[in-house]
């Protein structure tokens, strides 16, 4: 009766972060960005290990059985610590099964998902945030002809999510015949994308509607990850401005530094209760929770770039050297801001929701 | 988090709806000086319970736990109607919750169910024009003399003070204390001699605000509130207060809505104002904010009834509500072009000017209660535990 | 050969600025604000003597045979004194005549206008910046029918130029037949704004595409009234800053205020060049002047805006007091902001223009 | 305010294009260590006057008398072609006015003409770890010792230091002085034995500086340029160019214009970036702000020919210019979708991902040579006479 995070959350939260200090401390993504063929399995037996690819599938199936809130303070601290996971994945999967597929379907993979074993990729980024370069997925007789870029965690996938031209939802498994897959390189180097082409590739359909769902799910995941993010861009300078001296001070007791660092709290703190918002609304208040999950992702990735802009800026020139890795956040939110639809996209989308745009 | 509504919960919808509906007819609003029908409708929600309702019966409230969810029926029901949510004037939002605080049992007695039922109403003496930021270097004196002090000095930016019936004062009672320690919280009559009044005209052309100025003004001992020289810290419980009040996101999100409604009644050339993508999302933009604002107002709600500290959430909500309510109007005057600086009165003047009257008025908000420096020196040395401003070697 | 005004301009600026100290200090335009039907014919008067109101008419017509950039120039010095004045309307009006005019029309109208014993209003709202309530005025047969909002000066005009909803430009003399004029009150007090309702109302057409021309100037000479406001603003804060003392030391001496200072001052210094050149490119570079013109006017009134809230936040409570006055200049720059088109308008006519947009 | 061209300027346009034109096949860009061809291009320029030009021909330059139609009339017909403008590293840019202002006859012959022509490169030895924006408190020491000065210490953000012939450097000579009177500006050879050169990878993921360690590097006290304990005002010399150089208006409208060629040809759901109203709406603020600045730099150019302060108009170029190549960048990037944050290489990457290199790099410099808080000082301090921070009681 009450709106906050429960002593239970706030538990799982802090274990989680530990769990990230030992699996993926800064050294360990560091190697996960350097060697790009590096899948980052230690990473993600750990966090399977905690139970996190299933956090929101039911115990029947062997997850954890919680709710998108639990997800997203779950993705919060993979942000805080700019894990490499293909957790994104795991619950846009969840999600898609959950909601969308059939007793057999979700006997079938959620299970595998649950245990971490079966990476789940998701290539819904045409339909959700518009198609480029001739991309986009046609869904005839059962089989997917086309292109998909921005596919998370492509090239490590076992099942994909896939989403066509026409909003319609499939799984489409790693191994498929007709399928290939290829490398895209982001800025972010703490996540992989991919590219996936399809030529008759077989594939297993969802239930309709099932599309918006899973976009809400994701939007909300990656405002969290973009939240915790910030959240330790702005401990990062807080810290620095108390320690680097010059001209006789340190420079956080300059008024100018000060106030860049209460700009960035002011900005950022508010968009905590709107993620909680839209991740409790995904479970219990579904009328509200698309256009909740618009806002969070938008307003959060705006709020984010601001962050990652001020943040560097008090740290100086330090703020951009590899030496300090400040930067791995500032990226992890420039990659966050523009996944499934940079902040005006997704504001028309936020529009359209409510009727006001077209 | 849960904001389910248990049956027992919409049973309380039940009861404020039927409330609503029975007494429809008797909806009277806010007033500086209220009519009686307002003062029965005042009575009739705190009778009710659906104002001073956590305030105890003993000093004249309803003398109810604090839930938030029943606050927020209220609110609710209250808005979808549109009746009057009782008054909140700043006797109300500031003197009553800081004589709570640190009144004795006789100020509580005595001024609590007056004040609430308006039947008593209050003006606050706190800035002066050499004390604004610095508030605590104000010069207004207090000298005492038998049972009375004598006070002279002046007081800025004093709302109501024409229509108040008494006054919340800051005064230097001991002025060889260090500045924090020379300062006391008095209550006294508007009517006692040597006091005079200006309008203080502003911006907007009108004059929401006064100066007062005192001249041997010579008023009982008894109204100090929290201990003679402890004027200081009695009126930052009360500061708190105000910046609550400045930043109701219920009256923000309203804000909201009234602009997308224009956005979609009024057009320019044929097309309505929101087909205009620059403006629908700037709109967007907007109300991403005002849901931030509103869901981290539940959040120090829950945290205030929870006894807990609301921490960083509360510390930013006057410096981010004052600016998102400047930035709605501001977007609404953008919005309507030419017609946009129209005002006072005319054929094409869209809602009374209000859009312009709050862009300005808004604007002193972010300045009044504490600038929005103070506010980031406040979010940075309190929030973020950074160092507060060094001494000078001059100064 | 230079980018710069001479040391004619000046001097010019200069003696305007001293001229418009006599005859129309603060405490005059607070009468003119307060009295609604008062005509400033003082002002005016003190300003014709000076020859502005002819500024850019040839001589032979009996005016000063100077610039655009001249105009501007006056301009700004009109914004720093916020002194009521039918200048707009002059220059307008005259650009109308000198491009759009028969000989006939501007031997019969531009020495009256030069003199200032003609003043001009200027009603070309709804073709620049959109019809709202039902107006626009239609042309056929050489009569005018419909209504033109936030015509300048409409009560005490003589001569009204008007476009049509085609873009055609006329001359209405403000006693012929049909024609109904009423007062409408902006924020801006220094200023008139009324409304024209045309009934069959006979009218002189102008040569075509005059319009762009009356627009271009007017955008300018608007650009530069916000900046002498916003200079001053600029100056006031400043003053302000260095002599109000709060804790023991001047408010200018804390770097959040030096800071606001600092970024008003960035922000409109580069506006002076823009509209200088806009001004220049109006005489002598044509192909550029509608596109400099639309930026000198969208630009600083955003840059305005900005700094009619940070200098009156500078001056702290006593910023908004009408004690101290400074909101004559914060409401001067929010009705040049609106006035032929607020800056989202007039950026999509500068896209326009370079054929960037439909 | 006269920008026309005089039939006499015309011919000297004609001149430009024929040289242009006849020299097509020979057009090389500039290097660090430029290649021969570069370097025949560099001499060929020098030689026509379309770079250093207004260098005096006895130092190595054309010697001609400052003329911005002139100097407006090259830029234009060298961008206009895609022409090389000729070199422009740091000791062009820095070293040569610095020398030219305060250098020894000496260090004026020997230097200037070779870095001209590219055959001597110089890097930039200011900044140190602890000694950023407190520039002044530098700590790498010189010890003289005979006729030499022996150098201990370490300078960061040097770019092009492995490939640098030369470095101009700042060192601590009088370590008794008050601390901006200690300093001398000096030039020695980056061969000099004790010198180590380590990389600095920074966000982009390139080394674009370095950290250089200094272990007892004997070098000539003759190096020192403009006194012994005059480096500090040596220096601000040489940073005034920086900021003049970091804020360059022609490279932002280019940028610009590569913009919105970009927004014209890419698309998304096969409508065009350009055709959305948000995005065209921010390109014509940025394209509004790149006038302002564009023209701004002409009347800078104009006062700095005259040989008069230009002030305000002068001192917001860095911050100004810095700011608005970054919101290009952020521009491109957020029209561009999910495809903006591409980067490195693959088949879908635009621009071989320099949008997303150029955001990131210009927000290093905004941080460098002067923060943007530092800017802000500057600016008040010196363009509007506010007060310096005043002195701590502490310090």
């Amino acid at each position: 009766m009450d709106f906050s995070i429960t002593a239970d959350q706030r538990l799982m939260q802090e274990s989680l972060a530990r769990t990230l200090e030992a699996a993926a401390p800064l050294g360990r993504v560091r190697r996960f960005a350097a060697d790009r063929d590096e899948a980052g399995a230690d990473v993600w037996a750990a966090l399977a290990d905690f139970g996190l690819p299933g956090v929101i599938i039911p115990e029947e199936h062997g997850g954890l059985g919680l709710g998108l809130l639990d997800a997203a303070l779950a993705a919060e601290a993979l942000g805080r610590a700019v894990a490499p996971a293909p957790f994104l994945g795991a619950v846009a999967a969840s999600v898609a099964l959950t909601r969308g597929g059939s007793a057999e379907q979700q006997a079938r993979w959620l299970p595998g998902i649950a245990s971490g074993k079966v990476v789940a990729g998701l290539a819904i980024g045409e339909a959700v945030a518009g198609a480029r370069d001739g991309m986009g997925v046609k869904a005839s007789g059962g089989k997917l002809t086309g292109g998909a870029l921005f596919v998370t965690d492509a090239m490590i996938a076992d099942l994909f999510v896939v989403a066509d031209t026409s909003g319609g939802l499939h799984l489409v498994a790693a191994d498929a015949p007709g399928l290939t897959r290829s490398v895209v390189t982001s800025i972010d180097l703490t996540r992989r994308l991919g590219e996936l082409r399809f030529d008759g590739v077989p594939a297993e359909p969802l239930a309709a509607h099932t599309l918006d769902a899973v976009r809400d799910a994701a939007w909300t995941l990656l405002a969290a990850d973009t939240l915790g993010a910030a959240e330790v861009m702005i401990e990062k300078a807080v810290a620095y401005a108390k320690e680097r001296r010059q001209f006789g001070r340190v420079i956080g007791s300059f008024q100018a530094v000060k106030h860049m660092c209460a700009e960035m709290a002011a900005e950022l703190e508010p968009c905590r209760a709107l993620v909680w918002y839209a991740a409790y609304a995904f479970d219990d208040a579904p009328a509200e929770a698309s256009l909740t999950a618009a806002h969070a992702k938008a307003h959060t990735s705006e709020v984010g770039r601001f962050i990652a802009r001020t943040a560097t800026e008090v740290h100086g020139g330090m703020g951009i050297t590899d030496l300090l890795g400040l930067h791995y956040w500032f990226k992890r939110i420039g990659l966050n801001r523009q996944l499934l639809g940079g902040p005006e996209r997704v504001r028309r989308i936020a529009a359209q929701i409510q009727g006001l745009a077209a | 988090m849960d904001l389910r509504f248990t049956p027992e919960m919409e049973g309380f919808r039940e009861e404020v709806r039927t409330f609503l509906t029975k007494h429809r007819d008797r909806y009277v609003g806010d007033a500086v000086r209220p009519r009686e029908a307002a003062l029965e409708w005042q009575r009739l929600l705190i009778d009710h319970g659906y104002a001073a309702r956590t305030i105890p019966r003993e000093y004249g409230g309803y003398g109810a736990e604090p839930d938030i969810l029943k606050t927020r029926i209220i609110a609710e029901e209250f808005t979808r109607v549109g009746a009057p949510r009782g008054f909140a004037n700043q006797g109300i939002s500031m003197l009553v919750p800081t004589l709570l605080e640190v009144g004795s049992e006789e100020q509580k007695k005595r001024w609590i169910g007056p004040t609430l039922r308006g039947e008593v109403v209050w003006c606050q003496g706190y800035s002066e024009p050499g004390a604004g930021s610095d508030l605590a270097s104000l010069q207004t004196k207090a000298v005492e003399d038998g049972d009375d002090f004598v006070i002279s000095g002046s007081k800025i930016w004093t709302s109501t003070a024409a229509q108040a019936d008494m006054i919340f004062c800051l005064v230097r009672t001991e002025p060889d204390a260090p500045k924090h320690d020379g300062i006391s919280y008095i209550l006294f009559p508007m009517t006692t001699p040597g006091i005079e009044v200006r309008p203080l005209t502003t911006m907007t052309g009108s004059a929401e605000f006064n100066e007062v100025f005192f001249t041997d003004v010579r008023v009982p001992k008894s109204g100090v509130v929290g201990g003679r020289g402890r004027g200081w810290f009695v009126a930052n419980a009360t500061l708190k207060h105000e910046r609550g009040m400045l930043g109701d996101p219920n009256a923000t999100e309203a804000r909201l809505h009234a602009l997308i409604e224009l956005m979609k009644t009024e057009s320019v050339d044929g097309r309505r104002l929101i087909d205009d993508p620059v403006f629908c999302d700037r709109a967007m933009q907007l109300q991403a904010r005002v849901l931030t604002m509103k869901f981290n107002g539940l959040r120090n709600l829950t945290a205030s009834m929870a006894g807990e500290a609301s921490g960083m959430a509360g510390l930013v909500v006057k410096l981010q509500g004052c600016e998102l309510n400047h930035q709605i109007a501001a977007l609404a005057i953008d919005a309507l072009g030419e017609l946009g600086v129209l005002y006072e009165d005319g054929p094409h003047l869209r809602a009374k000017g209000s859009w312009q009257w709050n862009y300005m008025f808004d604007l002193g908000l972010i300045i009044g209660g504490g600038t929005a420096q103070i506010q980031k020196n406040i979010i940075a040395e309190r929030g973020l535990a950074m160092p507060r401003e060094p001494k000078l070697a001059s100064a």
